[in-house]
């Protein structure tokens, strides 16, 4: 349930604009309010959209978390579509079905 | 009876966030829809609007999903993504929350609706008030149903949330318009947004303006999923706003895939109130 | 056919922060009927508790406030109070996640239970586990149902997510035993607490184990809260349990007022599996 | 809806003891992040735990606020009972239709 929390803090960012500043200014204390794997906290501090994707976060989530890490919206879809070159399918959650070969 | 209108439209952000950059005839025809339906709940008197809408993580978590909830605020506030990206300023939108405390009280008799205290509203609701009460004039009860996260209820229960909700602003003495907005075929945010099914979304529109009980119930999440990605989990908001105008045929105001906007576009009208019952 | 017993109990959290307060013959009639349910749920092999309680504004605010709740976290963790009143020191406990899934799915085939993938359990659930599974053996399935905050929705939902549970664990392979913990008459941490109406928990007490359907679903909140305060409105717990096991008739294991817990304490026995189904 | 904003803030303390050593240390910061009445602030400050039950706030949420307050039982009862001799019948919410002369 790790991804769980990944993607609680995702929703807390997004939320609320007090939370975020605090992330950027020190994501280590952030990150350790919530039970996360290493794999979790590094895809999260470089970031690494394209894994956190396969991971299975939400992309109503993620998406939001690309914006606030300075993706726009190419670069964001090209970061989820490496990252399952680079990964392979997603694991766990909706997109686990998904072939995510894109459609434009 | 109360009810003097109801209709579904589309809530995609990219109709204000990337608004321009669509085939501009078939925008023209899309905004004169939203206009149409606006003219129509202010021409019907609306005094309140019901939006049943499906909210994308603002609001709720699974720390704590709501499968059905209802807004009992004194006000709302949104949108709550970044104003300048969504191109539709942050306000305050008006509620009332005496009218909202009758429906769910109502409501409650059949269907296990949550209620909400607060409520930040998202594109799926933002979206849609833009077009449909730009002024902000007309009070809100917010309606929301779990379409992003699993588990999910079935869809013979938002055909039940439909059936109250019906009953319940049938009960009130309010002139209250009903709107559903939610997701045909889309694969939001994810590699294969932008993808459209569009004889999927046909067929759909064809079910509900025609109010098919049998064949909307009989769309399972694996089959959707499949055949209109993880955003087509939204027509459980639809099928909502069906099941509380069963006795009248719909009429469709406009449906054209926009790909732009990521998805088919659609203004449904789907219960205007017959000619005998206006005040 | 999965469900091994069912039953219900009180949760005072008096009962273990001011235990010994209480009159030493009482105290040790109500230690002996909960010791009576916990070898009873041992003694056929529960592999897992649904426990139906209703929390005290530990986890659920009206800012998004569940009508219906099941638990599907991993582990919960408990209690929140503080360990040093309550006398119970905290704890993870174990869940099953996937048992919880099912569940859910069944369950809103009819009744619009919402999901939690954190928990945090406060005396409502605690003490119950503190006397029902004291090492924490078992795993839980924790499910709530407000009775807090209006709106707080009819009894008669209540009745159907009893029989939705009933449904449920029937169709899961794992034995399960089905515990509703809730209040009788009080009136918690009021000026008023202390207080017990003896005759109105002894005849709803009588309508639970007889299982008089109409006769329970005829407590309306304003009598309720009237002759049983407001920490009678979790009379909605117990209901759901005896909808659950209708069939047979309960038996009384214990049942007396005992003032320094505040309430009449009661551990009741609803439903036994009949001899011809052990396996 | 300001009463909401109190019982808001009284759950947040209640779950979290982070949060509670804030409030602790800084009350005026917190009070900020809360739409509040003057007379809230006052009496969440002082605390006049009468007046709290007076204005609404549900005794689940303003017992835990009394005891992290300094009360012991006997104490918080009897606040309650003064508060209703001071200012009169609970103004709102569940305990609007009790008595308050108590039990015990
Ligand atoms: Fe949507
Ligand atoms: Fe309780």
């Amino acid at each position: 349930m790790s991804l769980y929390y990944v993607q609680k803090l995702l929703y807390h960012l997004n939320r609320d604009p007090v939370q975020q500043q605090h992330f950027f200014e020190d994501r280590d204390t952030v990150f350790g309010h919530y039970t996360l794997t290493e794999e979790e906290v590094d895809a999260l501090r470089k970031p690494d959209i394209g894994l956190l994707y396969v991971m299975g976060v939400n992309a109503q989530l993620l998406m939001h978390y690309a914006t606030m890490s300075g993706y726009d919206w190419p670069q964001y879809i090209q970061a989820m579509r490496d990252g399952i070159d680079q990964y392979g399918p997603v694991r766990e959650g909706l997109y686990a079905m998904q072939d995510g070969k894109g459609a434009i | 009876m109360s009810l003097v209108y109801a209709g579904t439209c589309c809530h995609s952000p990219a109709i204000t966030s990337r608004g321009e950059m669509a085939d501009p005839q078939l925008r023209r025809q899309l905004l004169e829809a939203f206009d149409r339906q606006r003219r129509t709940i202010e021409g019907a008197g609306a005094e309140a609007i019901v939006m049943v809408s499906s909210e994308h993580f603002a609001n709720f978590f699974m720390d704590n999903m709501p499968t059905f909830s209802i807004g009992i605020a004194d006000e709302y506030y949104g949108p709550i993504e970044d104003p300048n990206w969504l191109k539709i300023p942050r306000t305050t939108i008006p509620a009332n929350p005496d009218l909202s405390l009758r429906l769910i009280n109502q409501v409650m008799q059949s269907v296990d609706v949550c209620f909400a205290q607060e409520w930040k509203f998202d594109h799926g609701m933002s979206v849609p008030l833009h077009f449909l009460t730009p002024q902000y004039k007309i009070p809100i009860i917010p309606v929301n149903i779990n379409c992003q996260s699993k588990p999910m209820s079935p869809l013979h229960r938002s055909w039940a949330l439909g059936l109250a909700l019906r009953e319940a602003i049938n009960s009130a003495p309010e002139k209250i318009a009903l709107i559903g907005t939610g997701g045909t075929s889309h694969w939001p945010c994810t590699p294969d947004s932008g993808k459209i099914n569009e004889a999927w979304d046909r067929t759909l529109i064809d079910h509900l303006i025609n109010k098919r009980k049998d064949a909307l119930l009989a769309y399972t999440d694996e089959d959707t999923y499949r055949e209109g990605g993880g955003g087509a989990f939204e027509i459980r908001t639809s099928v909502c706003i069906a099941a509380a105008t069963e006795e009248q045929t719909g009429e469709v105001w406009f449906c054209e895939p926009i790909p732009i906007y990521a998805t088919t576009c659609s203004i449904l009208s789907l219960y205007q109130q017959p000619l005998d019952l206006l005040t």
